[in-house]
């Protein structure tokens, strides 16, 4: 089962690019995506939300705590954390 | 046969065996026969007087007096009842293993070897039973005495080092600090017989008490407390069977059952408690189990990173005693046993090792897990046993030495156990992590010399019974067997404390 | 009917199975915890199995409502890692995994802290196999540091049991608290195995060096078990609200930035006891059914992901996010059984997260806790983020790396597969779940509102990572070591243990080194006069020992007569 | 009948046969004869042994003339207990000496040596019981004169300087010990030991009582070898044939001990006289110095049988030590110390006999590996050597036991101390013998011998099973002490 590993069934084959790899389809992909970002956030003024702390009923307050929340994320932890914590990897062996 | 009579018995017996052993030594199938004879034997007389112990009862013999004061004479009681069974059941498997290792490794004076053993088995008898110090003395230096050509067994310049340093260190901490304190004792309280609740109490303050105590506690050479610890290390040299002797089944137990003893049948348990007298030893004891620890963290050879353990592991034993809560006394009573096993087993696999590889250092021993899974495996268990893990036998010894501290208001004492257990697993599970996970060294091709087995030979595609090189199976089955007893012993902790709070009632 | 510790059916049937072979042993194999399930589940509530030692009760099988939903998810997880790993060899991952999975049930089901430190520490003994089984020098030196890490756990455990039993004389366990020292020493010792902030990081750095069958069965107990622990000995401790928030939020972070997609999990991870240990502190019927409803959840839906990777892992030998990519291609079964778990973890509705997630989050908002809550809302989004779309994305899809590794053994994918039914099954009756929780449920998941904020929040984070990775912001995949509170240990407190050491060894040799030296100078002193040729034992002439008779005489004489006069 | 006259016939009987050893001429039979006479003047003591225990002080007039015109024979607890050590010695000692003086000299020489041996046997039993001061002076000379010629006889060159040393420094002692008496007798008219003791209590403080005691003290002090009057022992036993070492360790500085207890405690009236003078002190002082100056020398020797001699040295130091106490313990320790290092060193100078037998050799270097040739011979010489050291189980211990607690009941802890660290230099001389002999590859000279016969086995396993039996039973060496000691202190005689 070693061999199996380490051998990629045909990596001398150039990778074919199957329909994800391009680059239109991705945009289609992300575009679907915001329209139904866009879709989500107009379902705020069907439902009813049942608001517990107040706060939270706000029009789009999950969709922005989402959406900020992540890029904070993210952002923090490539300008923030990397920095700090990034080492070669071989760091600890020595 | 009454209980008295199987005293008479237990020294008797192998001292014949010594004899016969001596006798028949031309033979070595008869020799050895005669050996194995001898040891069942005695474990199943010593085993003879455990109902009456189990009961309450004391017997004894009442010897003879030799100048007024000093008597010779013989008692059983619980902890001396644990002593010798543990003794007299750990030389039947160590004749067994001898038989293996001595055979195997080609060892020269073997009818020597085992006339030393047998004697030193009535020694430790005679340290079991003995009613007084004084009787516990002699057999005390007798053990000390027949256990030297063992240790000096191999004859060459180094053996002879470590020989003479181990009788310089026993000896002279006998004499200068062991005698005086006996001596002392006697001018204090006028008999030197072990008696339920001690013989000090209200015959010294805590400032005597306490020397004495410091007299006992580095006059016992044998419990190697730090610093007279180091002839353990260096009496390493000897074949491994004498290893296993000194460290689990007589001579280190001698030392600690000495200072147990002492603490509960001399000082007395509440003596210590109320004068105090015996806190320095708590911190002393702590130090060198720790420290011990430590060093042996430094060690690459196999015997010497053991031997520091037992240096440790004879720490936890004393910090019992001189803690001296009942709780405390127990699990220092128990880690008797406890330990007896564990390490035995541990030793019994380095014999394995070198007798099947010639290896002795750890840092040889990449992939030996591999030639050899029942020795290793055994080692494993050992060594969780020696840790403190459950389910092995050590886990309780250490729970209770722990409850002791907490009695005892010293909370730095389970702090330091703990640690020393965590310290346990960096010494010893790298060992077992090292023979069974790393591959064997490419360079490795069994040079050292020719019945050495490659390890690095091995191949993966062999199957477990082809790749197998175990030592002899004479030794094999010994340390598989010890190890399981540690398992046992897992299981039945509640004997032992039964057993062990007998030593503890004070007939009013 | 048998009433006999179910945790002891595994150790026991461990046993036997390295004499056992091929159909049979697969056969034994399952059948242990199948059996065990069936015991199980007819035990009735109390305590069915108690031997006595040294004057104590110990209670060896203690059912009621926590402990049997943590035996039940046990149960299910070693069934499905023992399916998982049938096609491995090793014997030894076998036996580590019954035992390891015995223990914990038997953890679980201990009725008093002396049995329960003994599971607790042959948990610690028997992973540790499955992580040192990988066989690379990483592993075992990682092995060795999980192994310390485990076992002190053990061992604080032990104090703090013998300080309650000094203290208290009794050794049931029940609720504990942190008044007591011992109480503050059990909840370090539950802390390092659920992974507690500054505790944690034994789990990073273990957990992706084990086998790729070992990473699953680990994920499962451990940390569950201490989760369960907490819950038994400490619910509704305010301190723990605390503590869940920081390991909820912060691990996510290191998540973002970490190739190795086995750690990512493993942060992850860490971050979900967060959302349990919250539950706990909360203490309330909703919180703790919420936290033991997330473990039974989370033990699945985790189990899967390691599953997935396990698989991924198996085929290509790598999980870096930077060697990987666009294996959907050639692994479609394990790629879908991959989203299903990620869509688990990122509690979308009909996946089992949702339903016991939020459990944890109404009972925050119940009692007020507010920015806790926020916090915890942060988590989710951040969950989905790194183990949501990183962990399949950076696998399955991403740029293509050129890897056609074969799809998982059959054994693999029964095993992804059963527990990716069981994700969705709980996700979509979660009645099921409900009805064996602690306390009495009735918590309704689904309504229109609690649904819709919570795919609000999903896509919109979704719409975060892609509008970072489409402008670039996003950051890339790199090969690296980030420090994490290993740190401290493996090169802070390793310098400080090796200037210890070397500072006694030292001190050691030198002080004994020094005793010899010290001894042979004065032998040698000692010689210089009484050796053969010295003063006091040469051969004096007669002359002169006839002079010290005379000084001797004179001596004499003249203290006599001056004591007279 | 003979019960009466065992006091004339303790001395007479060795007195008689040692002429008879001459006249025969024959080596064979004045070993027989020499053998009778000294196991017969054994019997002898455990005869009058009895009698004391029975009826107290014997008193006997030597041919019917009562003192203080005749000289009177006058046994009490302590001679008795140093006649039975002497004669016992003895008695162990001449079987043995059979193989050792056939080896070495002719049939007439035999004879001639057996003669001495008996003539020093007479002497020393002589000294030890009779109860005239002048009678002592002669009985001394006797053994002094014939022990000088034992030494001569010795193979080494050496012996005779060394003989000719010890007398010198015999002389020197024995003029001293004349000149004392001779004064005590211008005091008190009196060469009778008991009318002696009545009499100076009354003029203690005078000058020329205590110039006969310094004259006493330092005349018997070379007798018994203390230190710094030591000198002439160490090659005197190192160069003397086996036989005469054993006897002289075994016996001669034994009497030595005893003149000095019969002086200062019973002559110059119990203890108290002994206290009020500084001799404790100087006897404290010069015994300590003994013991580690004679022990860390016997360390370095490479002579086995002069590090033995030394050793000697050191423990006449623990004897003196004891006596200088004062006290009944301490007395006892002196005493028991006095019958068991008789016996041990006696032992160990008869096995190290049985070593020359063989190897010729007492280099230790030419030891190295004996064990495994002579085992018996070497075991005996551990046992012993053991009883050096102390240990336990044997009746060097006991001795130990003792001294530890008359320093004890002093308050002397510093005393205990350098007790047990002298018994550790002890371990160390010995342990460096027994590490040669058993660990270590045979020497040249080694590699061709065997174990040494039994005759000469036997007597010194004798004396290697009083050791132990000493060591475990002590009637008859701390039981008998105790008393002795306790007679001393009240000045009965």
């Amino acid at each position: 089962m070693r061999e199996e590993q380490l051998k990629p069934d045909n990596a001398a084959v150039p990778a074919q690019k199957g329909w994800l790899e391009r680059k239109e389809n991705v945009t289609k992909i992300a575009w679907a995506l915001y329209v139904v970002c866009a879709i989500l956030v107009l379902l705020d003024f069907l439902i009813h939300r049942h608001a517990e702390m107040g706060f939270d009923g706000n029009f789009g307050f999950y969709g922005a705590y989402g959406f900020i929340g992540s890029v904070f994320l993210v952002l923090v932890a490539k300008y923030g954390l990397r920095p700090i914590v990034k080492r070669s990897e071989d760091y600890y062996d020595d | 046969m009454t209980p008295s009579d199987h005293i008479l018995l237990a020294l008797m017996i192998p001292t014949l065996g010594a004899i016969l052993i001596a006798l028949t030594g031309r033979n070595r199938n008869l020799r050895e026969g005669v050996t194995l004879v001898t040891a069942g034997l005695l474990f199943g007389n010593v085993l003879q007087i455990l109902p009456a112990v189990l009961e309450g009862a004391r017997p004894e013999i009442s010897g003879f007096e030799v100048t007024p004061g000093l008597d010779i004479a013989f008692q059983v009681e619980p902890l001396g009842m644990l002593f010798g069974l543990i003794a007299s059941f750990l030389w039947i498997v160590n004749s067994f293993y001898s038989i293996g290792y001595m055979r195997g490794n080609k060892e020269p004076r073997q009818t020597q070897f085992y006339v030393a053993f047998a004697v030193a088995l009535a020694s430790a008898m005679g340290i079991a039973f003995s009613a007084n110090l004084f009787t516990l003395f002699i057999f005390y230096e007798l053990l000390t005495l027949s256990t030297y050509p063992l240790v000096a067994h191999h004859g060459d310049a180094k053996a002879r080092n470590g020989a003479r340093i181990y009788l310089l260190i026993l000896l002279s901490t006998s004499i200068v600090f062991f005698i005086p304190a006996i001596l002392w004792t006697l001018s204090l309280a006028g008999t030197l017989d072990f008696t339920p609740g001690g013989i000090l109490a209200g015959n010294a303050d805590a400032t005597t008490t306490a020397i004495l105590l410091a007299l006992f506690a580095f006059g016992v050479g044998k419990a190697a407390l730090m610093p007279m610890h180091k002839w353990l290390p260096n009496a390493m040299v000897a074949p491994t069977p004498v290893s296993a002797l000194l460290h689990a089944v007589a001579v280190v137990k001698a030392g600690v059952f000495t200072i147990l003893k002492v603490s509960v049948y001399i000082f007395g348990s509440d003596h210590l408690l109320s004068t105090g007298a015996s806190e320095w030893l708590v911190y002393v004891a702590t130090f060198s189990l720790l420290a011990a620890s430590v060093i042996a963290l430094t060690k690459d050879n196999l015997k010497a990173r053991l031997a520091y353990s037992t240096v440790s592991q004879l720490g936890y034993i004393v910090l019992g005693a001189a803690i001296a809560t009942p709780l405390a006394l127990i699990g220092a009573g128990m880690h008797i046993l406890m330990h007896a096993f564990g390490k035995i087993t541990l030793f019994f696999v380095a014999g394995a090792i070198h007798t099947a590889t010639h290896k002795t250092e750890v840092s040889q021993l990449n992939g030996i897990g591999r030639i050899m899974p029942f020795t290793m495996g055994a080692f494993f268990i050992g060594a969780l046993s020696i840790i403190g893990l459950p389910p092995l036998g050590g886990a309780w010894s250490k729970l209770y030495i722990a409850l002791g501290g907490m009695d005892g208001d010293y909370w730095f004492v389970v702090a330091a156990l703990m640690i020393s257990s965590l310290l346990n697993v960096a010494y010893l599970m790298p060992i077992v992590v090292r023979a069974f996970f790393r591959p064997p060294d490419p360079d490795d091709n069994g040079h050292g010399n020719g019945d050495g087995h490659s390890v690095a030979a091995v191949n993966d595609r062999l199957s477990l019974r082809e790749r197998m090189a175990e030592a002899p199976w004479f030794c094999v089955v010994p340390l598989c067997f010890t190890a399981i007893a540690c398992f046992v012993l897992f299981f039945a902790p509640d004997v032992v404390i039964q057993l062990l709070e007998g030593m503890l009632e004070v007939p009013q | 009917m048998i009433e006999f510790p179910p945790g002891l059916i595994l150790i026991l049937g461990a046993l036997p199975v390295p004499f056992l072979r091929g159909p049979v042993r697969t056969i034994w194999m399952l059948a242990l915890p199948v059996a065990a399930f069936v015991l199980l589940y007819s035990l009735p509530e109390g305590n069915h199995f108690a031997i006595s030692a040294f004057g104590q009760q110990l209670e060896l099988l203690r059912v009621d409502g926590l402990s049997k939903v943590f035996g039940y998810i046990f149960l299910i997880a070693i069934f499905l890692g023992v399916i998982y790993s049938l096609h491995v060899r090793a014997i030894e991952e076998h036996v580590s995994g019954l035992v390891y999975s015995g223990a914990a049930i038997g953890a679980v089901f201990a009725g008093d802290l002396v049995s329960l430190f003994v599971y607790w520490e042959l948990t610690a003994i028997s992973s540790v196999f499955l992580i040192l089984a990988s066989r690379t020098p990483e592993a075992l030196a990682a092995g060795m540091r999980y192994l310390i890490i485990q076992v002190g756990s053990g061992v604080l455990l032990l104090a703090g049991l013998i300080m309650i039993w000094h203290e208290t004389g009794s050794i049931a366990f029940e609720h504990i608290g942190i008044e007591s020292v011992g109480g503050v020493l059990i909840l370090l010792a539950f802390g390092i195995k659920a992974a507690f902030p500054l505790l944690h990081n034994w789990l990073q750095d273990a957990y992706p060096q084990a086998t790729p069958t070992g990473t699953v069965l680990l994920s499962a107990f451990t940390t569950k078990l201490a989760i369960y622990a907490l819950a038994r000995g400490y619910a509704g401790t305010e301190e723990l609200i605390w503590i869940g928030a920081v390991m909820a939020a912060f691990p996510i972070f290191f998540a973002v930035i970490e190739n190795d997609l086995r750690r990512v999990l493993a942060y992850s991870l860490n971050n979900q006891l967060g959302f349990m240990v919250v539950g706990i502190g909360i203490g309330t019927e909703l919180a703790l059914n919420g936290a033991a409803a997330h473990a039974f959840a989370h033990i699945i839906y985790k189990a899967l992901l390691f599953m997935s990777m396990g698989a991924v892992l198996h085929r290509t030998g790598t999980v870096l996010a930077s060697e990987l990519g666009g294996l959907y291609k050639s692994m479609p079964f394990t790629t879908v059984f991959c989203i299903i778990g990620a869509a688990s973890i990122s509690a979308f509705p009909l996946f089992s997260g949702f339903i016991s997630k939020s459990m944890i989050l109404s009972a925050a908002a119940h009692e007020g806790h507010y920015f806790v809550w926020g916090v915890l809302l942060f988590a989710s989004a951040g969950v989905f983020h790194h183990s949501g779309i990183k962990i399949p994305f950076f696998a399955f899809f991403a740029h293509d790396s050129g890897k056609r590794p074969k799809e998982a053994p059959l054994n693999m994918l029964i095993a992804m597969a059963l527990a990716s039914a069981l994700c969705i099954g709980i996700g979509v009756w979660p009645s099921a779940l409900y009805a064996i929780l602690p306390f009495h449920v009735d918590y309704v998941p689904y309504t229109d509102s609690h649904v819709l904020s919570q795919v609000q929040l999903l896509f919109f984070s979704a719409l975060a990572f892609t509008v970072l990775m489409r402008t670039g912001l996003y950051p890339p995949e790199l090969r690296s070591t980030n420090l994490d509170s290993d740190w401290l240990y493996r090169r802070v407190g390793r310098s400080i243990l090796q200037y210890c050491v070397q500072t006694v060894g030292s001190m050691h040799s030198g002080i004994y080194d020094l005793v010899v030296r010290r001894c042979k100078r004065f032998v040698e002193q000692l010689y210089r006069h009484h050796g053969p040729h010295g003063i006091i034992a040469r051969t004096w002439p007669t002359g002169s020992m006839v002079l010290w008779v005379a000084i001797l005489l004179v001596t004499y004489l003249a203290l006599y007569f001056i004591d007279i006069f | 009948m003979i019960a009466a006259h065992l006091p004339a016939l303790q001395v007479v009987i060795p007195l008689i046969a040692a002429p008879l050893c001459a006249i025969l001429r024959r080596g064979t039979a004045a070993w027989v004869i020499a053998v009778a006479a000294n196991w017969l003047a054994f019997a002898v003591s455990i005869g009058l042994l009895f009698r004391v225990l029975d009826e107290g002080v014997i008193s006997y007039a030597m041919g019917g003339w009562a003192p203080p015109i005749g000289i009177e024979y006058r046994v009490d607890l302590i001679n008795v207990f140093v006649l039975l050590v002497v004669s016992g010695v003895g008695a162990a000692i001449i079987p043995f000496a059979r193989k050792g003086t056939e080896a070495r000299f002719d049939s007439t020489n035999q004879a001639w040596f057996y003669t001495m041996y008996l003539l020093a046997l007479t002497g020393l039993l002589g000294v030890t019981i009779t109860g005239d001061a002048f009678n002592i002076f002669v009985f001394l000379e006797i053994s002094s004169l014939a022990s000088y010629v034992m030494i001569a006889m010795g193979r080494d060159k050496r012996a005779l300087t060394a003989a000719y040393q010890y007398l010198i420094m015999g002389t020197v002692g024995a003029t001293f010990i004349v000149i004392g008496i001779g004064l005590l007798w211008a005091m008190t008219g009196t060469l009778n030991l008991y009318d002696l003791a009545q009499r100076i209590p009354d003029i203690e403080n005078t000058r020329p009582v205590l110039a006969a005691l310094a004259f006493l003290t330092v005349g018997i002090s070379l007798k018994l070898a203390l230190f710094p009057l030591h000198l002439w022992l160490p090659n005197a036993y190192a160069y003397a044939p086996a036989v005469t070492s054993a006897f002289l360790a075994g016996t001669a500085t034994k009497v030595g001990i005893y003149l000095l207890l019969r002086f200062f405690f019973t002559v110059f009236g119990g203890g108290g006289f002994f206290l009020s003078t500084p001799l404790p002190e100087m006897f404290l002082v010069l015994s300590i110095v003994a013991i580690f100056a004679a022990s860390t020398v016997a360390l370095f020797q490479n002579n086995v049988k002069r590090m033995f001699a030394y050793s000697s040295v050191a423990q006449i130091g623990f004897i003196t030590l004891g006596i200088s106490y004062a006290t009944e313990t301490g007395l006892t320790a002196a005493l028991v110390h006095l019958m068991n290092h008789a016996i041990m060193k006696a032992g160990i100078f008869m096995l190290l006999g049985c070593v020359i037998y063989r190897l010729a050799s007492m280099r230790i270097d030419d030891m190295a590996g004996i064990g495994r040739k002579m085992p018996f011979t070497m075991a005996g010489i551990v046992i012993l050597g053991l009883s050096l050291i102390g240990a336990p189980g044997t009746s060097g211990f006991i001795s130990k036991f003792w001294l530890v607690l008359a320093a004890m009941e002093n308050g002397q802890w510093w005393l205990v101390a350098l007790i047990v660290i002298a018994s550790l230099i002890t371990m160390l001389y010995v342990g460096r013998l027994v590490e040669a002999a058993y660990f270590r590859e045979p020497s040249e000279k080694a590699k061709n011998v065997r174990e040494a016969p039994l005759a000469m086995l036997i007597p010194a396993y004798v004396l290697v099973a009083a050791t132990i039996y000493l060591g475990l039973d002590t009637t008859w060496s701390a039981g008998l002490a105790q008393d002795a000691a306790a007679s001393l202190l009240s000045a009965a005689y």
